[in-house]
């Protein structure tokens, strides 16, 4: 972790200054939502300031800078992830979930026939499930799921089987409720050999490893900007180029037309097929600006500095609160990330996040939209802690304050 | 800034700790109905039995965070006994009570709510303070509703 | 207009600073997307700096706060239109065209029948036409277009024969290349004489004249945030309750459910069945920021104000340009906004943007999204000059000294 | 900040006002392709007739800016009686010349384009300064590709 500086580091994201009832803020909930080094949130204002125009269609000098920044960012996030072809395989939606819905509707919708399977896991998130519901509820696909283990991770002991029929296989890289971090590279392989394409949730993975769509075999990911470091209001969808090239559009509009009769219409070739309307594009300046900073922190610093937190937060875990608290995931670092969903004995997660707020803390409590993975370990809810670049040592300190006082106040 | 006083009051963990009508009732005679909180996945089971007018018994299961427990169990103690008229008013004041946050927020005046009539349902009052809670504080009280919806009409 | 100062209201624009080709800027493409004034872009920065945090399910601070200022929003612009029940008729969606969307495929598809009859008209935008395109394609609905008249209003004359076996018509309130604002009571009233729904396209009239859901008569409505002085990245969907509350979900995800199982999914009743995913958070938070300016402003004052230069521009063009301009639009002020459309003769609208951009105006060269209209009047293109509450007659200025270099060059 | 007069050039004025080449040709025996440019509406029709592996005749109707108009022209001088091998030289030129803007935004590096065997279609070359006319000067050109390739697909 040599040259990785947390204090430095959190200096450069603005809402850490905040004091919450007297504490500085500790803000552990970066698998709901990052938030924003200064450059993003500036990159943003600069655009309205300065580029504040529509895309694609005007000659004038501010709308072409608009085209630029937004095309721009495209290519940037493209890059980011090892995207052989950005400008034909990067599609802006408004979120992870859109892109999702758009894949699942689009391609889904074409390429599948009644009785082909979809096999997905119960550790995914809504996002990666009902969409794929929904299109059950309409073409009749049969959706199957890989189960989780007793130690939290993918049970792949049937996975011959369940692959038999299977045309697609869709998991997340990382589960945003155990931290457990799947072998995507055996899923594609073996989805690969049975002429099934691989789906990857990558939402929770993008800010925290390096990202690369090639090595981990990927017929497509999704992930949302407002989860690495950039702006709500932007998702990403990557397609490789080959598939998408066979997709129908999804949503209809301006901007993804070839032509509009009182006829009918044709569609626009290329990414754009899928962008209907007037695009997220300040919301663009504000992922290239983020993906920016990231690769300026380095992606393996990033990884390195959060398995120390999640390390450290372990320990502690099982040292202080032995018996007490149940780890809803890995309890060691081997293929797990920064997401520890705790089960404390007594307290309710609401609770439990409850007196965190009174001492600074951020934490998310509930089902984080993974209800399917709750039934399966028997609990309604967990408090989720959730590391990003920005954490550090006395974020974790203030959170171990806040767990000894809950157990003391409900225990 | 509201404080933890506000919400965890004396009465309110005393009800988490040691519910009130905890338990069910054979169904039927007793309407058993459930409600969900989607947001926490909060879930509460009331069962209830209504003889000649009278709340004559009202028993749950469920759940939930000490705020939703503890809003049940001080609503079967409120509620339990009672003519369902009187179940109605304690309804009507135990929404004016939660209403009032919103209200405030969108800048409008609210009925002052009435805290002698409400007894130990004052204790709840805090929860407005803290605004993502009140859902919690509701849950019971909305099954509660549906419930006597069940047994005669509106 | 006392009160209403265009100067003071300019310096409310950071963009209107710029200098482009040694001109202050002439921004005349407000239809295109408007520009935003110091507050709506300080309010996003405020909520990127303060309150950064996902919504609805946590319970510390900054969380509650970004609810509060989601929420706050949808009432925000619920009260701006006069919806009646704001928090159970607003949707956010990602721009206008996912709003026509997101009714087109759950209130169509679920409500229409094969053969059931959609009216819109000539000079609707290509996303009050795709959506429905594609609805088509899918269930076999019938789509019937209102004529435009060569004196580029509704040809209302055959609406009868039209409204057989109609159950909704659809049409834009203002259009964004004729500037017609069309008459939407007469039309909910005949719609609704025959059982049809009524729905309006209020992207181009929400910012520039007063919008009452119920004056209108609406059964729904859509705009985005980015043509009202708003963010990029949201648009809104307003459905009356009867309505709404029987509308099937469009996208699934978080959120938007009651519960999910391994065997399927239930929708969440109320508005955020139809908001699935991360929502635009600070994007609502620069939305009511764009409502609170426009209100101050007044918008009876600002539609005032933008009459008195639309009535400016069309006799200088009769005045200066008579037989070589032909305006794609009413000439007169009567029932016309501030959008005007120019044919010049042998002048491509492209070189004509091209020209004006060297003199700091920005006007938009194209088919504006409505390729049907272009045909009907036989152009491929238009230079379309658009105003907004910022602009001024020294914008006009610019703008007429353009078009006579324009002329002198390509004349 | 590049001005009009990178733009507009004398050569593609002159280009504009007179075209070369504009009119149909019979098909068949010519091949007929049309191009459209969605985001402005620009159309054209390229006529082709390929004899003996020369492209022996071109025409060309439709509507447009200066940009695409001119282009259109200035190609259809420069590729009428070439043998098609000397054509497809001629786009490749063409398109490395319209790509120098997209590398350099990118901040590579691109193979210089040797200006002086491209001869008028020199002209085109401020285009690369305007990104959105890009589109335009490249109308005609992807309409021809389109041809060739319906005459002897690769
Ligand atoms: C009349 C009209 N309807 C719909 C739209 C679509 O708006 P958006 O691009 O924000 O989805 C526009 C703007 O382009 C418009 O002018
Ligand atoms: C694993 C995973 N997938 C998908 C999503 C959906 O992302 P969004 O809400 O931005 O659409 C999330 C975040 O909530 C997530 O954690």
């Amino acid at each position: 972790m040599s040259g990785y500086d947390p204090a430095l580091v959190r200096a450069d994201f603005p809402l850490l200054g905040r004091v919450i009832h007297d504490h500085p803020i500790a803000y552990l909930d970066s698998g709901a939502t990052s938030i924003s080094p200064a450059s993003v949130i500036t990159a943003m204002s600069h655009y309205y300031e300065n580029s504040h125009a529509n895309v694609h269609r005007a000659v004038y000098v501010t709308a072409e800078e608009a085209t630029a920044t937004y095309e721009g960012a495209r290519r940037r996030v493209g890059r980011f992830i090892g995207a052989p072809h950005p400008d034909e395989e990067v599609v802006f939606t408004k979120n992870a979930t859109e892109a999702f819905n758009l894949f699942v509707k689009s391609w889904g919708a074409s390429q599948l026939r009644p009785g082909d399977v979809v096999v997905l896991s119960e550790m995914e998130h809504h996002a990666n499930i009902v969409p794929w519901f929904q299109l059950r509820d309409q073409i009749g696909i049969e959706i199957r799921f890989i189960p989780v283990s007793d130690d939290f991770r993918l049970d792949l002991s049937g996975l011959d089987e369940l692959l038999v029929g299977a045309k697609v296989v869709s998991v997340t890289g990382m589960s945003n409720v155990l931290g457990t971090i799947n072998p995507v590279r055996e899923l594609a392989d073996r989805a690969h050999a049975v002429g099934a394409i691989l789906v990857v949730d990558a939402a929770q993975s993008v800010a925290h490893s390096v990202t690369n769509v090639v090595e981990m075999g990927a017929d497509a990911i999704m992930f949302s900007a407002h989860k690495m470091l950039g702006p709500t209001g932007l998702g990403v969808l990557w397609v490789r180029r080959e598939i998408l090239s066979a997709m129908p559009p999804f949503l209809g509009g301006g901007g993804m037309i070839a032509d509009v009769t009182l006829e009918g219409f044709t569609a626009a070739s290329g990414v754009t097929r899928f962008e209907a309307g007037t695009p997220p594009i300040a919301e663009a300046a504000g992922l290239s600006a983020a993906v920016d900073y990231l690769e300026k922190l380095g992606m393996a610093a990033i990884a390195d500095h959060e398995a120390q937190l999640t390390g450290h937060t372990l320990e502690r875990l099982a040292t202080e609160f032995a018996g007490r608290v149940r780890i809803l995931g890995p309890s060691t670092l081997e293929k797990r990330g920064g997401v520890i969903s705790l089960d404390v004995e007594g307290v309710h997660p609401h609770d439990l996040a409850q007196v965190l707020d009174q001492f600074g803390v951020c934490v998310r409590p509930g089902h984080h939209c993974a209800k399917p993975l709750m039934r399966r370990f028997g609990v309604v809810a967990t408090a989720r802690v959730s590391f990003g670049p920005y954490s550090t040592l006395g974020d974790l300190d203030a959170l171990f304050d806040g767990l000894h006082h809950a157990v003391g106040v409900f225990g | 800034m509201a404080g933890m006083e506000d919400l965890y009051k004396e009465i309110i963990m005393d009800h988490y700790r040691s519910p009130r009508n905890r338990g069910e009732l054979l169904s039927p005679p007793a309407t058993r109905t459930e409600g969900f909180n989607p947001l926490c996945g909060d879930e509460i089971v009331v069962y209830l039995i209504v003889d000649d007018g009278v709340l004559t018994d009202i028993k749950m299961t469920g759940q939930g965070c000490s705020i939703s427990q503890a809003s049940a169990s001080l609503m079967s103690a409120a509620v339990k006994g009672k003519p369902l008229s009187d179940v109605r008013e304690r309804i009507d004041t135990f929404k004016a009570l939660m209403t009032v946050h919103e209200a405030a927020l969108d800048g409008e005046a609210s009925d002052a709510v009435d805290l002698r009539r409400l007894g130990e349902l004052a204790a709840l009052q805090g929860v407005v303070k803290f605004p993502v809670r009140i859902k919690c504080a509701t849950l019971a009280w909305n099954t509660l509703i549906q419930g006597l919806e069940e047994i005669s009409p509106t």
